[in-house]
């Protein structure tokens, strides 16, 4: 039997694989495919401490491998969130973590506060990385100082696990997770989505109302990896790694380039039992090179 | 309850130079309940380009078979290929998904399509027939050449036609077509799926004269499933999921 | 008849489609598929001062609808270019621009003023972007003031046409363009490659011997097209886009969002015939849009 | 001169469970001159994950009848889909690429192939036959089961097998074959494709023995004509490109 369980700081996951914010619902969507109770961890939509509409239609563009999402964080809200959807979810034998967006340094705070009284909510993925929002998002974390200032304010209230989410539309993301990790971040994650534009040619418009939109899928996962082995190589906490995992062996070579877990998003949109398969091939990878531990693999990439 | 299931194509009939039947023989698995109106996302392999599932309607079901049909226009990547596949290959499915039409309350119905968005009235006539009720139906399209499966729609219930070019039945738009030019309609309840500018004018047809008015959104789609939240309609209640919420809505539902 | 000419400040290209560095050699690899004089110009091979063996093989990776290399500016060197390359290709009929590498400002300067002598070119492409190679480089395009400096070292001696590549591993790419319009470029063209990394997940090891390397190919186009429609906001000097083209609808998108020219690289790995199509599908586009200029697409977005 | 031509598979005849032979019909267009150990970069259209071209030996070439042969190994994405081709569909291919193998100098000559490597050696036997010399082979692979094709390598001169597991042949590398045991070879010239280890040992006991070697390095390419500098092998003038330089190596000139 090997062992697949694996530990981000206080949190303990029973495989490394979890979902990635906006990509899974609240989890429930996809009951009729797998048993949720069977992930790691499922991360939850972008939650803001007021509702959201999001943006315009078209929010969705497909592109080579990938795709254009331009939702721009509709969700409704840490309050119904807390009265009408945890309460459906929070039975899951899993780690479910809340995805926390805002546009202020105040939102992010009273959000996580309210989070935090939340029993059955370990922790909370700080998004400061969402590029479709207008105000906040993406600016928090394409800066330095911002990124340090929003995470010590969230710190300060929010007493569970704290993961932040990094942006990869900056220079050094090695430079940004180490600031993060000093402003006490339990943990990162990476990468949030790349941001992109769709034309269509034809029409002479763009193709989503936001003009430009976050890229993910499969296409981003040589980037993705590259950074996370660069964090890897800048920062002590764990890493949670995502951007294109769309099969066991791309979810190992997060975890060889020194991921402790891994998200699945896109790849979820076309097959809903991905996850599933993802940590049966990783349970498979093991057996056949005979490893008893996944945590084996994490950061064992072998450069001589 | 959804499913992912794989189906092997049992036949693929050309109907016109752009549109093909799929029959699709389903496993072991007894097929679900579908309601006429629900779609699947179907994955289109090898087609270059192509990452995303697809959304087609459910065109049809025989549960004594354990067949779906599918009617599918080729208009890019992903149906090109579709339409390729030969007899015997494999198509996974995720289905049946979103909200049907409703029954209606009233047993005069007009069912009305145009290009591919006929694909889901013949099921949902064959399944007001069921219930007692007799479908007429109004196909518009371009040009003769377009119309598709007549027979299977005649066998149903009366079939009215209109062209852009006047090359079968009636000249113009659906809206032209006598049936919606009287003074008072003979019927209740419009169902539709199409161009969204037709929709529109149906919707508008409706409000004027007081009818219900469903109508099937054809929005672009990720996940067909509700967890992405990209096929948005605005509705009286705010953004809604196409995919979930619909694909069909009533028309006075939506911030047309 | 549609005029497909362009102009690119003093460049008078006959059509807005070039080859991009390192994918097209010095043009003669391709002559036995195309009619090398039919393009809107070339720019050749990576080139510095000192001959350059590269990186260590292996230098390819292919991802999802992309590729990443690391060549690492394997080339004769400027005099070897200038004594028996450019004798051969100097004929040809089209814009020949030399893409000049360095790993240092002095190296970049002389190897640009070697290169002003030469009749036959009338442009270069100052590389301040290449991630393959240790010293300078991307290190060059990555931090304003740096990108700013090469610039005007190079602007001071040479006096043809001085178009300045852009890395796209930045978290600002327009404020670098604006940078290094004021230093002196006379355009600007993006994108190089995106940092990337590939790892064997079975044998454990990266697949490249450089560890990280350059992707592009389709599956960067989404972020590459953003790129351009950002930095089109932010500068007056004409930008030639690439990343990703594959086909005419593509290079239109290309130049809806503000590229006046377009280069095409890992595509001509797919098609060695690409260019010529291109070209003959921007006509055809034209033609059946009822345009009689490509001009009319520069810049042409529609967003109400 | 290089071609960029559609090819159509006139047959597929699956040899092992791994290896196909297809056979590729030229159109109008008379082929061009190959030579043996050159290659050409097929397209492969429709392989989820395949982006780049995939470099394939000339395994024989038909000019009367305008026919190519490709032995081509299932290893992965591209190689499995290229072997399920159906009689009547295009493959693109551009070719005739590489540096082949040269005559010797010699008529003692050694033909030793491990894997796909055996791919190139069918054309260069029966280039050589047509020179007056007659080839020999050594044919190395891990079990019976993998040996292909062999009555069309008889055909053209002796062959000399080993495997791995001692099911076929003599039970080891080629290199514990008897052929390459005695004190004194009998043949002058090695030409050989396979696995790099193998190739290895081959340019070794060529340097002990003073022999010629001839190697065909499988090296991975983007571009296959000397463009993206991807392929390079380490020679005693530098990098080199396989695809242009090579694929075939005097072994000595590499940087082994
Ligand atoms: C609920 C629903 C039911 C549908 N039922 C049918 C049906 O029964 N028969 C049928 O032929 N078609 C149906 N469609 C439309 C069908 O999904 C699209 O035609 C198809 O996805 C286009 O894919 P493609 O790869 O061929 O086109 P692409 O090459 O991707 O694009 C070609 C054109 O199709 C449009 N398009 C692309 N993706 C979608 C998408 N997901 N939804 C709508 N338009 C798109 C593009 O904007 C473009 O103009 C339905 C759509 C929805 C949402
Ligand atoms: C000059 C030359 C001639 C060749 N001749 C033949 C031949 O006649 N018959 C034959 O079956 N094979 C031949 N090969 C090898 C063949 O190119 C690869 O097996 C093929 O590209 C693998 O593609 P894939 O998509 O099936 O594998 P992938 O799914 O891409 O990868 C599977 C495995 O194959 C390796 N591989 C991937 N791409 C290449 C590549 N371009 N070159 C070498 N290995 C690769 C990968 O590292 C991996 O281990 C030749 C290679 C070269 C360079
Ligand atoms: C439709 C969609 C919605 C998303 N919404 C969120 C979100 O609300 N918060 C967030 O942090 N990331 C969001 N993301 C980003 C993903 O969580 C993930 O970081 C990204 O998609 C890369 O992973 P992938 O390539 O596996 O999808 C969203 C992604 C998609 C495709
Ligand atoms: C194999 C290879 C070699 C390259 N060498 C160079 C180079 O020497 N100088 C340079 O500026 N860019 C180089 N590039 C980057 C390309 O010119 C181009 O910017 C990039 O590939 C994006 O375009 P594409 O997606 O169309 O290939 C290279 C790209 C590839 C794939
Ligand atoms: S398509 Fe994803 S929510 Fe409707
Ligand atoms: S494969 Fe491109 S140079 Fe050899």
């Amino acid at each position: 039997m090997v062992d697949l369980s694996v530990k981000l700081g206080s949190l303990e996951l029973k495989n490394p694989v979890m979902t990635a914010s906006g990509t899974f619902g609240y989890g429930e969507e996809y009951e009729d495919f797998i048993d949720i109770h069977s992930l790691g961890g499922i991360v939850v939509k972008g939650t803001t401490l007021h509702p959201r509409q999001g943006n315009d239609y078209p929010r969705m563009a497909e592109t080579p491998m990938g795709m254009l999402n331009a939702v721009g964080l509709q969700n409704v809200g840490v309050d119904q969130f807390i009265q009408s959807i945890y309460p459906r979810i929070k039975h899951y034998k899993t780690n479910i973590l809340v995805n926390v967006s805002g546009s202020t340094v105040e939102e992010y705070v009273e959000t996580a506060e309210k989070i935090n009284e939340l029993e059955s909510i370990p922790g909370i993925e700080l998004n400061i990385s969402c590029p479709n929002v207008k105000e906040g998002g993406m600016a928090f974390g394409t800066s330095c100082p911002s990124a340090i200032a929003v995470t010590s304010a969230v710190r300060d209230v929010y007493k569970k696990h704290l993961m932040v989410k990094l942006s990869p539309n900056v220079t050094s993301i090695a430079e940004i997770a180490k600031g993060v990790e000093g402003a006490g971040a339990d943990s990162v994650s990476l990468i949030n989505t790349l941001l992109g534009m769709a034309i269509d040619a034809h029409s002479r418009r763009p193709v989503l109302s936001t003009i430009t939109g976050g890229l993910s899928g499969a296409a981003v996962k040589p980037i993705a990896l590259r950074m996370v082995w660069q964090v890897a190589n800048a920062v002590k906490i764990p890493i949670v790694g995502m951007g294109g995992i769309s099969s066991a062996e791309d979810a190992i070579e997060f975890m060889l380039a020194g991921a402790t877990a891994v998200e699945i998003g896109t790849a979820n949109f076309i097959d809903p039992r991905i996850t599933i398969q993802i940590i049966d091939g990783i349970r498979s990878y093991l057996e056949s090179h005979q490893m008893n531990s996944v945590q084996n693999l994490i950061g064992g990439l072998i450069t001589e | 309850m959804k499913y992912i299931h794989d189906f092997t194509i049992v036949s693929n009939e050309r109907q016109t130079t752009d549109f093909v039947v799929l029959t699709l023989q389903a496993g072991e698995a007894p097929l679900p309940e579908i309601h006429p109106g629900q779609f699947a996302e179907v994955r289109i392999d090898g087609a270059p380009g192509v990452y995303l599932r697809r959304p087609l309607s459910i065109h049809d079901v025989d549960y004594d078979k354990q067949q779906i049909k599918l009617l599918v226009q080729e208009v890019g990547k992903g149906t090109k290929i579709l339409t390729q596949q030969a007899v015997g290959s494999m198509v996974n499915m995720v289905y049946p998904l979103g909200k049907g039409y409703d029954l209606p309350d009233s047993k005069r119905v007009l069912l009305v399509g145009g290009g591919c968005g006929v694909a889901p009235l013949l099921f949902l006539g064959r399944h007001l027939k069921k219930n007692g009720i007799s479908p007429r139906f109004l196909i518009g399209t371009r040009t003769s050449a377009n119309l598709v499966r007549l027979e299977a729609y005649n066998e149903l219930g009366e079939v009215m036609v209109t062209t852009e070019d006047g090359s079968a039945g009636t000249k113009g738009y659906v809206i032209n077509h006598p049936v919606m030019r009287t003074e008072e309609p003979d019927f209740d309840w419009i169902y539709t799926c199409g161009p969204e500018p037709m929709m529109k004018i149906l919707a508008k047809y409706a409000d004027h004269h007081d009818l219900t008015c469903q109508v099937s959104l054809e929005n672009h789609m990720a996940c067909g499933i509700g967890a992405c939240l990209c096929c948005i309609a605005p509705t009286k209640d705010g953004n809604k999921c196409t995919c979930t919420d619909g694909p069909v809505f009533d028309s006075k539902y939506l911030q047309w």
